[in-house]
Order: structure tokens, then C-alpha cells, then sequence
């Protein structure tokens, strides 16, 4: 089915405009999840400061069209947001931002999500802070992947 | 939809010749008899019927009543397959075919698989060719059938199917080959080049979609995959898509008179095409045989970006291409085809086929590269494996 | 072909209506786009087709991923057979169907058989009726599917689908149906039918030739006949025939929102059509149901003529009809329908059927009548069974 | 297939103006064959001379298109003609005189050379006469039908 009508058009808006596309040098926390092999990667970066709020997020995604949506929302999701805050940024929360995406492209949402959990696990590490709640990022996430592919039918 | 659309996605389906619209046309209202029928005026319609097997039987050099009509190559490849496999399952239960088929042949070879048949599936070569030689050594005393593709859809390199004939004949098994998208591309001598059964589909050549053959040797059993009412001799039930079937017929004839014209005016665009992506986006590989390949295709790795989003960002500038075979998109494995001639995943994700036309022009081309160069920069810029690749002094 | 024809063969195939052709022309030219490809275009072509797919579901009460697209009839009951005997056969390997279906049912049985499979083939009663005890009591452990046709091509025989179906499922087995001449004909509400599957065809109801559908409740697990890309939510392969599917959609909308009025226009005609020729006709049979029958079918067996002959004097005489099914014709073998209802050999090969639709007039039909008395005197005349009759006084 | 537009002009031609249709009370030899369950029955009566010459022939045929048209033919191949030279009106002379027969009706032309022999050989009993190479009919001819049906695919 064709990708172009299935994203609604919040989905296309931020593809074709993505927000926060960069690197930010020295970043508190750095987080790259996906693997080439499947065809996504997110790199996402976070500039926190000493409050522990989000000053700045920035990313860089391999991937579908979804994939760039997904990190370019979860990135405006988490501007400004706490630390705690940002946890709760769903894949979900991602989804409903972008008013959906199509069953086989939910994994993208999953990706973001633990885009923010990793940089933000990497920002825990380099400043030795226990964020709760949050869990060491997976190496690979194959497995996780699959079974969300699964579910999109 | 008002701007001008730039259509280099032939491979994937084709527009409907305006003549080829207008001879299916009566078949839908004045003369929508049932071509079976006993009446006089059914009887005139399945004469124009035999025309256009007669005008796809010239083409291919074999009978008329070596033709049959089918709902599409899918339908075809499935039939041969499992048809073969039915009707010589008492001779053998061994099948060999290519890693690179559409999966309209390895999806049926899988379903045989499941039902106590074996299947050899052939390695190819890194430009997408499979050995004549190791189709010698694949076959055992058990075999029925070879399948090997005529050209393929992604990368579009042509096989040796003659040489490749030769050898089934010597073996005394049976050679298939799906020519769904050579059929109307490159002339085909089903005598001269070893064919015993040959797929193709009308939508691939300007004709409707849903119509599709399968040339049979005269001297082959075949099982019926459809069986049925008596249409298509007994061999294939369905009442009879006149219009279809005279609209494929029609495409045949004008696909006939123009494939050289066709292949040079498409050849010299491609070759332009190709030289100038090569030369002008770096960090790509070009897919395929560099001459003994169909002459619209064009297939490239970008590597560092992902297909999906290149053919978002070409549609956005009005340019239709696909991303691996058209019937996969929406998939998130990356092209078997790619993978097998070598490709990492990771390069294969990267994919972009452009297929041609002869009314593609040069402007068409021109335009279309230059959007190209843009986007993959564009998506580089956003790529942390690019990021990597600079920061690592741009070396592997 | 400038003389006025009166079509009465209906129930072989029909006219496409001009508002279907005006919906699946722009699909051939402007919008000839695959509907599988990324860009933009081709998923608004995409939508177009679920839209189809939705009006369908509609028409029939399910979900509209629940209809898949085929390329006809026959191939949706080989699909429902094959794919539900491969699909089940760690369960069982054991069809119900009966005596009077389209040999796209009896064929595919037939094929299945050849391949480890064990089939009832019910008997039906005088008027083709299939009782749906004898249904019961075919049951057995390893019964895989119940496969009776809604209504009857030859005969117009409505099937007890919605008894079979409830009788199927209180054991556990599934049931298809061929439902070829009944949709678009006949309400059908698959739920409340408790159809588990059902096959149609668009050329039946005004819609293209090479087009069909099969529903398939949502929790079956079926095989598929045709292996390949992912069309039709991987279970039925091969590029999506957009215009024909489209088409079939504007003629199911069409049929839809005429059911009524274009039962109570047919079954007026042909029950005038009927009256008059078993009145003014002698020595002739009326075949199938008085009232639970399709209507706009009347069948007879005209004694001491032979069906072939019978078609061709009418053709003649401009009148469309058929011996049999369209499928059989050429074929020198009685049908098999009305052998299953009892007819003699010889008296079945005097069989007519002439299936009107919403456009015959009451002209048309007298006309009709008128020429068919005479015809069926002239050959008589020349009959040496009838002359044998006459001689021994008229009496058997 | 359509029949109307496989058969040649002259079946059709025959078809429709079938020649000599009828009876002849008290003929010389009359023969039927063919049977209804396989769908043909051909009756010819032959009006014979006491030089054995065929003075008239009529025919009453059940039958398709073909089978009418094949007795037609028959009836004017045999009339004027000598028992002997009767005897020769073989299928094919039939088939010939009428542009030949699609090829699943060719049984129908055999039919007709069956009728005559069959005619004959009535004619020659009745009169105790032996005609040399006529065989007596067969009763059910079936299985010589089979035959050629496959013959014609
Ligand atoms: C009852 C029935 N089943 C199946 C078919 C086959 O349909 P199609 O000709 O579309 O393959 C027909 C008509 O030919 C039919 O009448
Ligand atoms: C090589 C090849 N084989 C088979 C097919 C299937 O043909 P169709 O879509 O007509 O079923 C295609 C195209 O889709 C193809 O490119």
C-alpha cells in the first residue's frame, strides 16, 4: 500500500519538515537505537540542563518515512520537558502527536521512545544520577522489533 | 494532482496504450458476449480472441494453441509451478530456481516445499546471473522442473536462458521461465532459445492489468492450477476476458513493431541516466549487468540512506521510481534480489529502481537526476551512518 | 451483426453497464498506476479500490478485509477448495458438495480426489433441491469443508445456504458457497447465512470479465493458489487489477440499489415467459424450483430435439440462448444438473435456458416464445424419435 | 466455442434448408443409427430401382447442427446413384462436400455413412440381395463414437 496516503498529514509534515534534525556538540546525553540491518536507526541527542530539564533535542535517523516523524515529534515532545517528564513520552504519546501511524509502521513509535531512553540513560551515566523507572537500553532490538511488526499484521 | 508527474516506474506497471483502450473498448458494451456461447455474434468474439493468440504465438514463435490465457504472471509462474509438480510428481519431486525470482516462483516453490517437494534455489553471480553450470550440477535424477527467470524485475539482468534451456533439454527436464518482465522488452524465439513454458503479464506492456499468459509446448502435461469449465482448451476455466485477452493481443502487436526502436531511444536515456547519478552522487552502486540487462532499468544503492524516505522525497518532487520490486513496498525486509547479489542489508535498504520508458524523454532524465542529487544529500545530511562514516574520515 | 439480437443469456454473461465502463476507463490511462507503489498517485488509486472492497462488504455484511479480489469465479472456488483441503489437511481430508455444481467446484473436487482427498457428492432432489439432512448425515470426523453452490447456474435452484451453513458450523466444519449467479441477484447476508465463505463473479452482475471475489470469514486459515507479492493482504498475488475491481464495485453499488425492483420486472416476465410456453409448447419439461429459483432463469427440456439445433434456429432467429452452461457448450455430453435431476439422456440434450435480465421487455419475450413454437415444431418435424412417438400413438 | 461460426457456410446452408427431410412410405431400405443418449439418431429411407438405382432418399435426424447438415449431404450424395457407387459416400465425401466439420463433430459425418450402409444393408436383406464390402450395422455404436470423439481433441 502506498506509504504516501497511509501517513496521515501530520506524519508527511514532519517527513518533508523534519524539527530538530542536527547533532548537538557536547551533548548531556547521546542515544542510538536501531540497527542498519533492519533499516531504521535513531540517534538522539539531548542538551539538559542542571534542573534536569531538556533545554535542546536534536536527531539524526537511517529510515523510513515514519522513522524521521517519529524522531522529529519525540524530540518537539521532550523539548522543555523534565527528565521524569521525558520518560513519559510514549511511543504512544508519539503516535497520538502524529494522529497515527499504519499498523506495519508502530515499531517506528517503539524506536523513538527508546531513543529518548537511551540518550537520557547515557545522560544518567555520564552525570551518575538513577533516573527511575528507566532501563538500560538494548543492544539489539531485533527481537523487540519483530514482535511489534507482528502485531501490525 | 495538477503538476506533471515524471513516471519511471514501467517495471512496476505500464499506462494502457490509448489503441489498446480503444480495441478493448466493444468488449465491454455492444459485444460483451460470452465468447463460449453458441450464438453467432460469441462466435465473432472468440475469433478475435484466436487473433490475439495468433498475433502472441507469431511473437513468440510457437502455435497458437500453444497459448493460454491467465488472470496475470502471477497466476502463470503459480501455474507452471505447481501444474508440473502435479502432473510429474510421479517422475520426481525436485525443482531448481534462482535466488533472485520474484517471488511470485519462490513463494510457490516454498508452498511445494511444505508438500514434500525440494527445491534447489541457485546462488547468482554479483551482477545477478545465474551459472548455466551450476544449473548442470543442480540437476539430479529426481528433477521435474527448472524455473529461471527471462530478465529480472529489480536489477533487471538477463539471464542465459537459451544456454540455460539447452541444458534442461540435455537433462530431459522440463525449463520454465517467467518472462513477465522481458515479454514485450527483448525479442523471444521460445523455439530457438529452449523455452518449454513461458509467463507474462499484458500489464507490463502498455496492456490492461489482470490478463496474463503461458506459452506450453505442445508435448507437455500440465495439471490445471484453475480447473473447470472447458476455456483455454480444458486447461485453464474462467469465462473468457475477451476484452482483456484483445487488449493484451493489441499491445503485443504494436510492443512487436517498435521493440527496436523502443530499446534504443530507452538504452541511450538509461545509459545517460546511469553515467550521470555515477558520476555526480558519490558513495552508490549500480545494480544489475552492465549490458546484458533490459534496457529501461536502472538500479542504484544509496548507501548511508533508506529507501522509503528517497521515494517519499522523489514523489514530492513529482517522480514515481520504487524501492526494491514494486509488490514488496510497505514490506520492511530489504530485497531478497539485492541480498543475494551481494549487497549488505544495510546497502540494501538503500535501493531506488528507475525503470523508463519510450516516452520518457531526456528533460524527463535530466530533471530527475538533479532531485536525486539533492535528496540523497539531503537524507545523508540526516543519517547518523553517514555521521559515522564522515566522522571515521570517510573510510569503511 | 445489424439485426436486433434479444439476449437471454444472462446467466452466461452480461452487459457491462456504461456508468461501470465510465469508472474503469481512467484506470487504464490517466490513473494507471499500481496501486501497491509508494507515491502518492498510485494510493489514491489504492483507496479506490478499498472503496470497492468497502461497498462489497457492504453489500454482503462483513468487513471489507474480509473480501479479497480474484480474477473470477472459477478461480475463487478452486481457491475456497484447494486452499481450505491444504490448508486443513492435518484435520481431515474429507468435501461435502453435491451433484449440481459449476464444474469450477465438481472439477477442483474431482483434482482433489487424485490427491488423497475423499468427496460426497450429494444427490438433490427432482428440483435440484440439496437437503440439507442429507447434508447431516454426510458429516464425518475428518469433513474439512461443505462446499454447496447458492444458487444453480443451469436451473436457477436456490440452494437451503443458511440450514447447510448453520448445520456445518454446529459440527464444526466450514462452508463455502459458490454464489456466482446468486450475488447481485439474491440479498446475501453472510452473517446471518452462516457463510463461512463465498465466491462471486463481476460479469455476472454487469460488472468486467477476469474480476471476482471470494469472502472469507476473518478467523479462516486458508492456502493460497496464488503465491507472490503481498496483493490482497498476502493471500491472493499478482499486480491489483484496479480498473476491473473498480468497475466491479460501481456495478455491485448498481446492483444494489435495484435488487428489488429488478426481481419483481424479471420474475413478471419469466413467469409469463414460462406460462405460455408450457402451455402452448407440448412435451416439455420445466427444469428447477417453482419459487425458490433466481428470477430471471426459466429452463426447459423440450422432448424429441436435440439443445444444439434448438440454439442455432434461435440464433437465427436473433434470440440468445444456451443449452446448458456456456462453460459446456461444444461439449457432447448432457448436462450434468439435469441428469442429477432426474432427466433421461435424451431428453436432457433437449435443454434450453434463457435467463432474461432488468432490460428484457415483454416484446422480447413474446417474441421469444413465438419463434421458439415454431422452431421446436420444425425440428420435431424432423425428429425420428418423434416420429417413433407419434407412431406408437403418442404414448411412451 | 461458438457453433455458428465454426461451422462452414455450406453446414450452415444445410442446417438451415436441410435437403430431402422426410419419410417414404413402403421404401426400399431403411436404416437408423445413432442413439439418443449420446445425443444423434439419423433415420434415412432409400426409394431403390430394380436397376439399384437410388431414386430418392429423405432423412428424420435428432441431432446438433452437424448431424443435420451431415444427413442433408448424405441424402444428395446418394440419390441418383447405384447401390454400388452409394457405397462409397464415405464419411469423408460427406465432410469434403460440406467445407468439412469442426473437429469434434466429425463422429456426426460417420453417423451419416452408417446411415446409408445401415439403409442398404435393410434394402439388400429385404430383398435377399448381397452388396459386396457392406457390413451389417452395428447395434450400439458407441464405442466407435468414442473414438473419433477423441480424435477431434
Ligand atoms: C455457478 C457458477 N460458478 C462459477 C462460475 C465461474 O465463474 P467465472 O466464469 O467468472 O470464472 C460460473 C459462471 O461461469 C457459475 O455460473
Ligand atoms: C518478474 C515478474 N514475475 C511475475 C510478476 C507478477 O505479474 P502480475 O503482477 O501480472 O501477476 C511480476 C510483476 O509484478 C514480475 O516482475
Amino acid at each position: 500500500m502506498s506509504q504516501a496516503t497511509e501517513y496521515s498529514k501530520k506524519v508527511m509534515d514532519h517527513f518533508s519538515n523534519p524539527r530538530n534534525v542536527g547533532e548537538i556538540e557536547d551533548a548531556s546525553g547521546v542515544g542510538t537505537v536501531g540497527n542498519a540491518k533492519c533499516g531504521d536507526i535513531m540517534r538522539m541527542y539531548l542538551d539538559i540542563d542542571e534542573n534536569q530539564v531538556i533545554r535542546e533535542a536534536k536527531f539524526k535517523t537511517f529510515g523510513c518515512g515514519a522513522a524521521v516523524a517519529t524522531s522529529s515529534m519525540a524530540t518537539e515532545l521532550v523539548k522543555g520537558k523534565t527528565v521524569r517528564e521525558a520518560l513519559e513520552v510514549t511511543n504512544k504519546a508519539v503516535m497520538e502527536a502524529l494522529d497515527g501511524l499504519p499498523p506495519v509502521k508502530v515499531h517506528c513509535s517503539l524506536l523513538a521512545e527508546e531513543a529518548i531512553h537511551a540518550a537520557l540513560w547515557d545522560y544518567a551515566t555520564k552525570n551518575g544520577i538513577s533516573i527511575e523507572g528507566l532501563k538500560p537500553p538494548v543492544d539489539d532490538i531485533d527481537e523487540t522489533e519483530e514482535f511489534y511488526e507482528m502485531q501490525g499484521e | 494532482m495538477e503538476k506533471k508527474l515524471i513516471y519511471m516506474d514501467n517495471a512496476a506497471t505500464t499506462k494502457v496504450k490509448p489503441e489498446v483502450v480503444e480495441a478493448m473498448m466493444p468488449y465491454f458494451t455492444e459485444l460483451f458476449y460470452n465468447p463460449s456461447s453458441t450464438y453467432g455474434v460469441a462466435g465473432e468474439i472468440a475469433q478475435e480472441v484466436d487473433k490475439a493468440r495468433e498475433t502472441i504465438a507469431d511473437f513468440l514463435n510457437c502455435e497458437a494453441r500453444e497459448v493460454f490465457f491467465t488472470g496475470g504472471g502471477s497466476e502463470s509462474d503459480n501455474w507452471a509451478i505447481k501444474g508440473i509438480a502435479d502432473a510429474r510428481k510421479d517422475k520426481g519431486n525436485h525443482i531448481i530456481t534462482s535466488k533472485i525470482e520474484h517471488h511470485a516462483v519462490t513463494h510457490a516453490c516454498q508452498f511445494l516445499e511444505k508438500n514434500g517437494y525440494e527445491v534447489t534455489y541457485l546462488d547468482v553471480d554479483e551482477y545477478g546471473m545465474v551459472d548455466p553450470k551450476a544449473v548442470e550440477s543442480a540437476i539430479k535424477s529426481n528433477t521435474i522442473l527448472i524455473t529461471i527467470m527471462f530478465a529480472n524485475n529489480e536489477i533487471g539482468t538477463i539471464e542465459p536462458v537459451k544456454e540455460i534451456g539447452r541444458i534442461a533439454h540435455e537433462h530431459g527436464v522440463l525449463f520454465h521461465t517467467d518472462a513477465v518482465q522481458a515479454f514485450g522488452h527483448v525479442a523471444i524465439d521460445v523455439k530457438e532459445m529452449n523455452i518449454d513454458m513461458l509467463s507474462a503479464s499484458a500489464h507490463k506492456i502498455n496492456g490492461p492489468k489482470g490478463v496474463g499468459l503461458m506459452y506450453i509446448n505442445k508435448s507437455i502435461r500440465i495439471s490445471n492450477l484453475i480447473h473447470g469449465g472447458g476455456q483455454e482448451r480444458g486447461k485453464r476455466a474462467g469465462t473468457t476476458n475477451a476484452a482483456g485477452i484483445i487488449g493484451f493481443g493489441k499491445a503485443v502487436e504494436i510492443a512487436a513493431s517498435t521493440l527496436e526502436e523502443r530499446r534504443e531511444h530507452e538504452m541511450r536515456l538509461r545509459n545517460h541516466m546511469v553515467s550521470r547519478v555515477m558520476e555526480e552522487i558519490p558513495y552508490t552502486k549500480y545494480n544489475g549487468h552492465k549490458t546484458e540487462r533490459l534496457s529501461n532499468n536502472a538500479s542504484f544503492c544509496f548507501r548511508f540512506i533508506e529507501g522509503e524516505s528517497l521515494l517519499l522525497m522523489l514523489d514530492m518532487a513529482g517522480i514515481c521510481g520504487s524501492s526494491g520490486s514494486a509488490c514488496n513496498s510497505g514490506s520492511l525486509d530489504p530485497s531478497h534480489v539485492l541480498l543475494a547479489i551481494g549487497c549488505p542489508h544495510e546497502i540494501a535498504h538503500g535501493s531506488l529502481r528507475l525503470t523508463i520508458s519510450e516516452e520518457t524523454t531526456l528533460e524527463d532524465v535530466d530533471y530527475t537526476v538533479d532531485k536525486l542529487k539533492g535528496i540523497v544529500e539531503r537524507l545523508r545530511s540526516m543519517s547518523p551512518l553517514y555521521e559515522d562514516f564522515i566522522k571515521k574520515g570517510g573510510n569503511d
